[in-house]
């Protein structure tokens, strides 16, 4: 009997790590982003106060995302540091006049239609109720990406249980319906999805 | 310890109790859902911003009006320009596809000869040769155009010539231009004021003439109205889709138009519904309705229709004397509503015939139907955008394709008034091609490049201040300050349309009535489509639904 | 406010053209597959050709473009999808399909009776190179799913993104036009809100010479037909002895 | 018996006689080859999609949904003997309690695998339980099969368990003899779903208001073809099961039931198809004179395209209706083997009919007034891969018979000169 | 499904599917968990071990299922239905007073009358100090020969009747031998002394009652003589010696003379194995 409950539990934990500890670490390939750009550096070296001023809504409503190059450029058309990001922004980009291949954390596939006109103009709201506080990042985060959906880990959250997390962590739909169901705002399928 | 198999079996009794409350089997299921809604070789379009940008199409001598959704420098989609003045928003079914057919897999990407790859240098080396050698024939099928004058003055320098293959629009006004004189070029059918319109066989509402000229006055007129106040009588030996579609279709005998044409004479003539002018029809009316396969009172019946409503005017689907001389009779010539004179200063072009097989080269402007077949032992200099095939030509030679090249539009075939537009180059050519125009500036500097020509029309209609520009507003052309602002409004996709000339201007001289000619069958728009292939979408017309038989020899 | 959006198609005007059926399909980056045909391809808009059945000079065709009726009532497709991958969209009307939760039962499609619902039986696949030319903000559809008429709602995402970023709360009624309706030479397709009592199409749809297909299985579709002609409107019911698709080849 | 090189007898069953190993293999090679065969036509549409099949936007329906109602209404057998044997305490009923159950399992089974085929996206089937559409017939028939293929196999694990090797370890006994105390109650729920389920099928094409063929009134929210399709299904359950026993006993050369068994379930059979022909010919009438015609359909315009004309109408309820229910139920009849058998296998072809008319037809009948009839062939695929169900149901009951028991002992007697 | 996920509707209709599918998998749950559950505890109770006799005797064949009253030739025919349990069958007495018609005839295998004997081929001799000695008897003897190795409970150990008293190992195959009886090992033989165990029996051996389920005298020639008949059967095989000699008696060392035939099947047989 004994033996009977040791193998059992034996099992049992064996499991329990595996799913719990490893599979998360097997599931998420880690990448780096091709330059270490600090939110918080630009913000206060540059007094670029408003995520709007780099990422900025068109007339006809819709979201330009991550800045172009030459609006980097407009500071960094040579190096204004010695850092090693430094001399990659301006020598294998700016120079180059190639975007930057930036891994975005927060990109929704194909099928999502997200207006950040809509969520900032018409309801007012702040960048931070989904982006966090990452305007104010001083360092560059690892870029985790799931290797069967291909998502950023971001849309999921970091917690694997998704129990537990913050109100800004997580893009999976049922975080916007959560959302919208709190401000009572009603969107059939049609709403978000192309 | 020994482990036995019973302990294996409880060990794994055990994980798998384990692994149920862990993330491991619902992660995954969540994951290879989430995967199969974005698999990885399912193409999907980029998220890039879109702009609008304004053109005029070139793939054939209508030059629809086209809205066109750029994407990354590429276009992602056609629209026809509601503010055009002749095509208002209208395309060919074709047309809303046609920003695919760059991408064709029969797209022209290489300098062909006799079916092996060549390149330009040869085939320069080759043209020289020839040139050296002999008059050189050159084969346009879009006259008026900049790269038209230059392609004209090449031949003239060559002492060679420039020979046309027009539409059958064009085709149709033969007669008058040879009784009056009058280049057909410069004849046009002025529709926007018929009241009655005859076809014979002529595909009014399945491709005739600029698409949305006729559609447009038919919808706005005619259709779903029991006394249009434009009459659509079709004269069909089938029911076409525009017989379908007529106030009154009259279904006679294959081939019998010019018949019934000289019939209905003898009875609008007999029952004196319009004053005898010009010649006495060959035919009675009994003789007529034996032909066509109508009855003597129909045919009389139909005459009394036609002089119902005026002014009334009789479309042939091709050169047909005898139907110019009815529109004589009825009195449709150099009138309002009827056939007129659109503009003062045209030339005649000499249709491709068989003169060619005398020349040393001939080359062949893409814009030429890619079917044109040309009989002669001369080398050939076939240029095209996409690889027909059936084209027997010594060298294949890559133009620009859709939206490519810089060129100028000129007025449409058949229509009243004459127009002007520029279709500036939207897209990055692909490498390697060149339009004939270029190839022969290459070949000869001394031609003034196409580009030049364009500036100097319009410098001209801005010198002229006749008509108007008609853009997203319509300004009169003396309102404009300078010739630059005019080409920069036509650079735009604006229309330059000229003034409506006065009646009068053709005074046609003929004895006796025309002999009837052999007539070919009414054809639509695909069968008229240039290009030997058709937008891949346009399969969804062909191969999955059953509103059209697939036009032959075209690739889909 | 909720639209209900509709449309009234003027047979009469009809020339069978096959305009909308190009433009919906470059609309809505719909595949051309060479080894699609007419009962395995994806035309969201189908014209079909229609005859009074007559032979000789007396006999009449009329061409009639069948798409996705919306309908308004008891939805036949919306009460069949077992995961709710269907839905009437309670603020414009529309029925909506959506690719991404459909799980390919095809059960949607026997129970719509315009056969208006059509399955990607193949992968979607273009040219090379051709998939540059696709339309941006239209999700290119996956295997093994069903797909239909959604009204362009791209250009309605469109219109709604435009207007709030001009802060407005209604689009402007110019901004959204579906690609059929804007592609018709000649008119034929009148698009707009039928909600509105006002707007010119719910008064069309009102006339006395506006039908519905299959009117009386009562599920109240959104998408209207009108014709001077009495044998046209005699396609409303579903026995028209004389009347058949005239098939070619 | 000596031991040849290859012997399985200690897996067999003590006391139990099977013909030698070699025999049995060469049995089931064939089954074994068509089951290679399907599953190779079943991974083409799984990998390459379901353009390997000939179904299209018309008949977007075809063979394999036909055949999976077909296998389904047959299979009810197990739910129905359970049924008698546990909540009506039928004891008589218990020697083909087994082989209901492995049937049932079979049938349900092989129904799901077809069904994961079928589906464009299989790997997103689970969305139903996720986000169900409560009001669609699929939706309750996606959770009542799943839940009863689920109840079937545990009342397999018993008829497993007791195989001679796993009987070994004493947890495998005791917990088949606990779970098998415990079976009433897997019946009682099995009834359940698979009332709920057998009638949401016939529910499936009878709410479908867009095809006048199928479309039925009914009571609350189940059309007439729900209550149809139970009654059906549980007529026809007990004929299929006494053809598979005749069959076994064919082959085997045993006599496994006693006879009287036969007469009793063909009674059944018969008594409950007398209602469903009775049942079925009131809705058919209804459905004629009031459903279609408020739909604006003509009574009897679906029966003049050929081959789907009045006579299939016939054939679906006197044919294959009437006759057996006869046969079946009428004493003087029921008491020739061959009759009864002749009666059985007549009943389960009528349900085949019934469930083909209703999948098949309703699709190729025009709905627009310019469609036209339609017919659609099924491809090598979609019969290969439903051919391979029907091996895997051969194997599957040959091992269970041959290594289980499938029949209480004391039943296996020769057949005297067999 | 659940409350906040997309598709769930507080609707009459909704709620009331959902809670019948929760219903109905709660109930196929805790069905299984109830069977795993009772299971377990059939364990700690040492129940299970009477429960696998119960279903290993279910499963013998019916000729391996007689009463012993068969055997006696008390009655033409009875199948045991309890077991052979014969201390709690309400029958026994009433059989047991009618007269053996069974002749006790040689069958060459000696049966001393001093002892009982279990049908897993053990015998069973009371001593004066109220322990009893158990054995393997004549036929499973002759039957397996020199055992190759044995495995013995130790003293002190509980055996329960039916259940394995000892295991002996031959040419690679192991015999479960079942006990005749139940109580404390005292003391433990071996092949060669020719007994196995000396138990202290948990019951008291002046009651009568409590060697009851053992076969005496008429019986057991009655078994003996079918049991050899079984392994005539068993072991007639080609290229097989004759199991049984002349007058049917036994040769010795039957797993070494005929090492072809399928022991597996004979000795689960003879020993009432699985």
């Amino acid at each position: 009997m004994a033996r009977k409950t040791f193998f059992f539990g034996f099992g049992l934990a064996v499991a329990l790590f595996a799913g719990w500890i490893v599979f998360p670490r097997v599931l998420y390939v880690q990448k780096h982003q091709p330059l270490d750009f600090l939110h918080k550096t630009h913000a206060e070296k540059s007094g670029i106060a408003d995520c709007a001023e780099c990422h900025t809504i068109r007339e006809d409503g819709t979201f330009a995302g991550l800045p172009p190059m030459e609006k980097c450029a407009g500071c960094h058309s040579d190096r204004i540091s010695d850092s090693q990001a430094e001399a990659t922004l301006v020598d294998s980009y700016i120079k180059t006049g190639h975007e930057t291949p930036w891994l975005v954390y927060s990109q929704q596939p194909a099928n999502v239609w997200f207006s950040h006109a809509i969520h900032v103009k018409r309801a007012g709201l702040a960048c931070t109720e989904c982006h966090s506080s990452y305007g104010e990042s001083d360092q560059v985060r690892v870029y985790q990406v799931n290797r069967i959906s291909g998502y950023s880990r971001d849309i999921w959250g970091h917690s694997i249980s998704r129990l537990r997390r913050a109100p800004h962590e997580g893009m999976k739909m049922s975080d916007c319906e959560d959302c919208h169901r709190r401000r009572n705002v009603e969107v059939g399928c049609l709403g978000c999805h192309e | 310890m020994k482990v036995t198999r019973r302990d294996l079996l409880v060990w794994s009794a055990g994980a798998a109790a384990g692994l149920i409350v862990t993330p491991v089997p619902w992660k995954l299921l969540d994951d290879t859902s989430i995967w199969s809604q974005n698999w990885p070789w399912i193409p999907q379009p980029a998220r890039v911003p879109v702009e609008m940008k304004q053109s005029s199409c070139t793939l054939c001598p209508n030059g629809c009006g086209l809205r066109v959704r750029m994407a990354a420098g590429w276009p992602v989609g056609v629209a026809g320009l509601s503010t055009h003045p002749v095509t208002r928003g209208a395309l060919c079914p074709l047309g809303f596809a046609a920003h695919q057919l760059n991408w064709h897999p029969q797209r022209l990407r290489t300098v062909r000869h006799r079916g092996s790859n060549s390149s330009w240098s040869e085939a320069q080396r080759a043209f020289a040769k020839a040139r050296a050698e002999g008059p050189i024939v050159i084969i346009d099928g879009y006259p008026g155009r900049a790269a038209s004058s230059v392609l004209e003055t090449f031949a003239q320098k060559q002492n060679g010539s420039y020979r046309v293959v027009e539409g059958p629009e064009t085709r149709a006004l033969k007669p008058y231009a040879s009784w009056s004189g009058v280049p057909a070029s410069a004849l046009g059918y002025d529709l926007e004021n018929a009241e009655t319109v005859i076809s014979f066989g002529a595909p009014m509402l399945d491709g005739w003439g600029a698409p949305g000229r006729f559609t447009r006055l038919w919808a706005e007129r005619a259709a779903g109205r029991s006394d249009p106040q434009l009459r659509l009588i079709q004269i069909d030996s089938t029911l076409s889709r525009t017989a379908a579609r007529s106030w009154q279709w009259i279904s006679i005998r294959q081939g019998s138009e010019s018949t019934l044409a000289a019939g209905l004479a003898a009875a609008l003539l007999e029952q004196k519904l319009v004053p005898a002018r010009g010649p006495i029809p060959a035919v009675s009316v009994d003789e007529a309705a034996m032909q066509t396969g109508m009855t003597a009172d129909a045919i009389r019946e139909l005459a009394r229709t036609i002089v119902g409503r005026t002014p009334a005017v009789a479309i042939a689907a091709d050169d047909n004397p005898s139907i110019a001389a009815l529109n004589l009779l009825l009195g449709a010539v150099g009138t309002l509503g009827g056939i007129v004179r659109r503009s003062k200063d045209a030339v005649d072009h000499i249709a491709a015939g068989d003169a060619i097989s005398s020349a040393r080269a001939v080359l062949i402007d893409a814009s030429v139907p890619w079917d044109f077949i040309h009989q002669t032992d001369a080398e050939v200099f076939r240029f095209a955008a996409w690889d027909g095939g059936s084209t027997k030509a010594d060298w294949l030679l890559p133009v620009p394709g859709f939206l490519e090249e810089l060129t100028d539009v000129p007025t449409a075939p058949a229509l009243a008034v004459e127009t002007y537009a520029v279709a500036p180059s939207l897209v990055k050519p692909a490498s390697e091609v060149q339009s004939a125009a270029q190839f022969l500036a290459t070949v000869e500097p001394s031609l003034i490049p196409a580009e030049k020509i364009i500036h100097t029309r319009c410098y001209n209609i801005f010198r002229a201040l006749k008509g108007n520009v008609h853009g997203d507003e319509i300004t009169p052309v003396a309102k404009f300050a300078s010739a630059q602002k005019l080409e920069a409004q036509l650079w735009k996709g604006a229309v330059w349309v000229g003034e409506a000339s006065p009646p009068g201007g053709i005074r046609c001289e003929l004895k006796g009535w025309p002999a009837a000619p052999v007539l070919g069958a009414a054809e639509n728009w695909s069968a008229l489509w240039p290009a030997p292939v058709l937008p891949p979408l346009a399969s969804k017309l062909y191969n999955e639904s059953s509103l059209r038989e697939a036009p032959d020899r075209r690739t889909v | 406010m909720n639209a209900r959006y509709g449309m009234v198609i003027d047979l009469d005007r009809c020339t069978g053209c096959g305009s909308c059926m190009i433009a919906c399909a470059a609309e809505n980056n719909v595949p051309a597959l060479p080894q699609a045909t007419a009962r395995t391809g994806i035309t969201p808009v189908l014209v079909r050709k229609v005859s009074n059945g007559a032979e000789g000079s007396v006999r009449r065709e009329a061409f009639i473009p069948i798409m996705c009726m919306h309908c308004e009532h008891d939805t036949p497709c919306v009460k069949v999808c077992p995961q709710q991958a269907v839905e009437v969209d309670k603020a414009t009307g529309i029925v909506m399909q959506m690719p991404q939760r459909c799980l390919g039962c095809r059960y949607c499609m026997t129970a719509c009776p315009y056969h208006a619902r059509y399955f990607n039986w193949w992968d979607p696949a273009w040219p090379t190179g051709m998939e540059k030319s696709l339309n941006p903000g239209v999700a290119v559809r996956m295997r093994g799913v069903v797909e239909k008429c959604n009204l362009c709602h791209a250009r309605l995402h469109a219109a709604k993104e435009k207007a709030a970023a001009l802060g407005k709360h209604e689009i402007d009624a110019a901004e959204y036009v579906p690609a059929c309706v804007e592609a018709c030479p000649t008119n034929a397709i009148h698009f707009g809100n039928l909600a509105d009592p006002n707007d010119p199409v719910s008064i069309e749809s009102r006339s006395p010479e506006a039908f519905r297909l299959l009117a009386k299985l009562g599920t109240e579709p959104k998408l209207y037909y009108r014709s001077k002609e009495s044998w046209v409107r005699a396609l409303a019911e579903p026995i028209s002895a004389h009347s058949s698709e005239v098939q070619h080849g | 018996m000596a031991s040849s090189v290859l012997t399985d007898s200690r897996w067999i069953a003590r006391g139990a006689e099977r013909t030698s190993l070699s025999r049995f293999l060469l049995w089931l090679a064939p089954w074994a080859a068509l089951l290679a065969v399907g599953v190779y036509a079943a991974g083409l549409c799984l990998y390459h999609g379901l353009n390997q099949t000939n179904m299209d936007n018309r008949f977007a329906f075809g063979l394999w949904i036909f055949l999976d109602l077909g296998i389904i209404a047959l299979g009810a057998g197990a739910f129905f003997t359970g049924f008698l044997v546990y909540i009506l305490k039928r004891a008589e009923l218990k020697p083909i309690l087994n082989t209901a159950v492995v049937v049932g399992f079979i049938c349900y089974s092989g129904a799901v695998a077809i069904l994961m085929i079928d589906v464009g996206q299989p790997l997103r089937a689970w969305f139903t339980f996720w986000h169900p559409n409560t009001h669609s017939m699929l939706t309750e028939v996606t959770f009542c099969i799943s839940c009863y293929l689920l109840v079937l196999s545990l009342e397999y694990i018993p008829i497993l368990l007791r195989n001679r090797q796993l009987r070994k370890l004493p947890s495998f006994l005791v917990f088949e003899h606990q779970l098998h105390k415990l079976v009433p109650v897997l019946a009682g729920v099995g009834t359940l779903l698979s009332f709920f389920h057998q009638g949401s099928l016939g529910g499936l094409y009878g709410v479908l208001r867009g095809r006048p063929f199928a479309f039925r009134n009914g009571i609350f929210i189940w059309p007439s073809t729900f209550f149809l399709f139970i009654l059906s299904a549980i007529a026809t359950g007990p004929s299929f099961l006494m053809l598979i026993v005749a069959t076994v006993e064919k082959v085997t050369g045993r006599k496994l039931v006693p006879q009287e068994l036969y007469r009793r379930l063909g009674f059944i059979s018969g008594l409950l198809l007398a209602i469903y022909v009775a049942a079925k010919s009131v809705d058919t009438l209804i459905w004629l004179n009031i459903t279609s015609p408020s739909e604006g359909f003509a009574p009897w315009q679906f029966y003049i395209h050929k081959p789907f004309g009045t006579p299939i109408l016939f054939a679906e309820i006197v044919v294959f209706g009437l006759l057996p229910a006869f046969l079946l139920s009428y004493r003087r009849m029921a008491a020739h083997r061959g009759w009864l058998l002749c009666g059985a296998a007549m009943a389960c072809m009528g349900v085949l009919l019934n469930r083909f008319v209703l999948t098949v037809q309703t699709l190729a009948v025009p709905t627009l007034p310019f469609d036209e009839f339609l017919s659609y062939i099924p491809s090598w695929q979609e019969v290969a891969s439903f051919a391979g169900v029907i091996a895997y149901g051969v194997i599957l009951y040959s091992l269970s018979y041959r290594y289980l028991t499938l029949f209480p002992k004391g039943d296996e007697t020769h057949v005297s000169g067999n | 499904m659940f409350p906040g996920i997309d598709g769930f509707h507080w609707t009459i209709g909704h709620i009331v599917f959902l809670s019948l599918f929760f219903a109905v998998v709660a109930t196929i749950f805790m069905t299984v968990i109830s069977a795993v559950w009772r299971t377990n505890r059939d364990f700690q109770t040492h129940r299970a071990a009477a429960l696998c006799w119960k279903s290993d005797f279910a499963d013998l064949p019916e000729k391996d299922r007689r009463c012993r009253h068969e055997l006696a030739g008390r009655v033409i025919r009875r199948t045991c239905d309890n077991a052979f349990d014969c201390r709690h069958c309400e029958k026994y007495s009433q059989f047991a007073v009618l007269p053996a018609t069974r002749r006790a005839q040689s069958s060459g295998l000696h049966y001393p009358d001093d002892r009982f004997y279990h049908r897993g081929h053990t015998w069973v001799k009371p001593e004066e100090d109220g322990t009893v000695t158990m054995g393997l008897d004549e036929l499973a003897t002759h039957l397996i020969g020199d055992p190759d190795s044995w495995v013995m409970p130790t003293v002190n150990d509980e055996i329960e009747l039916n259940q394995t008293a000892w295991r002996i190992q031959k040419n690679g195959k192991e015999i479960q031998m079942r006990s005749p009886l139940e109580g404390t090992v005292v003391a433990v033989g071996s092949p060669r002394e020719g007994w196995y165990l000396k138990i202290r029996p948990r019951l008291d051996l002046r009651d009568p009652a409590s060697l009851r389920h053992l076969l005496r005298g008429p019986e057991v020639n009655g078994w003996i003589a079918r049991e050899l008949e079984r392994l005539q059967m068993q072991l007639r095989a080609p290229n097989t010696p004759p199991a049984l000699a002349d007058g049917g008696t036994m040769l010795p060392h039957l797993m070494d003379v005929i090492p072809e035939a399928d022991w597996e099947i004979v000795l689960a047989d003879t020993f009432l194995g699985t």
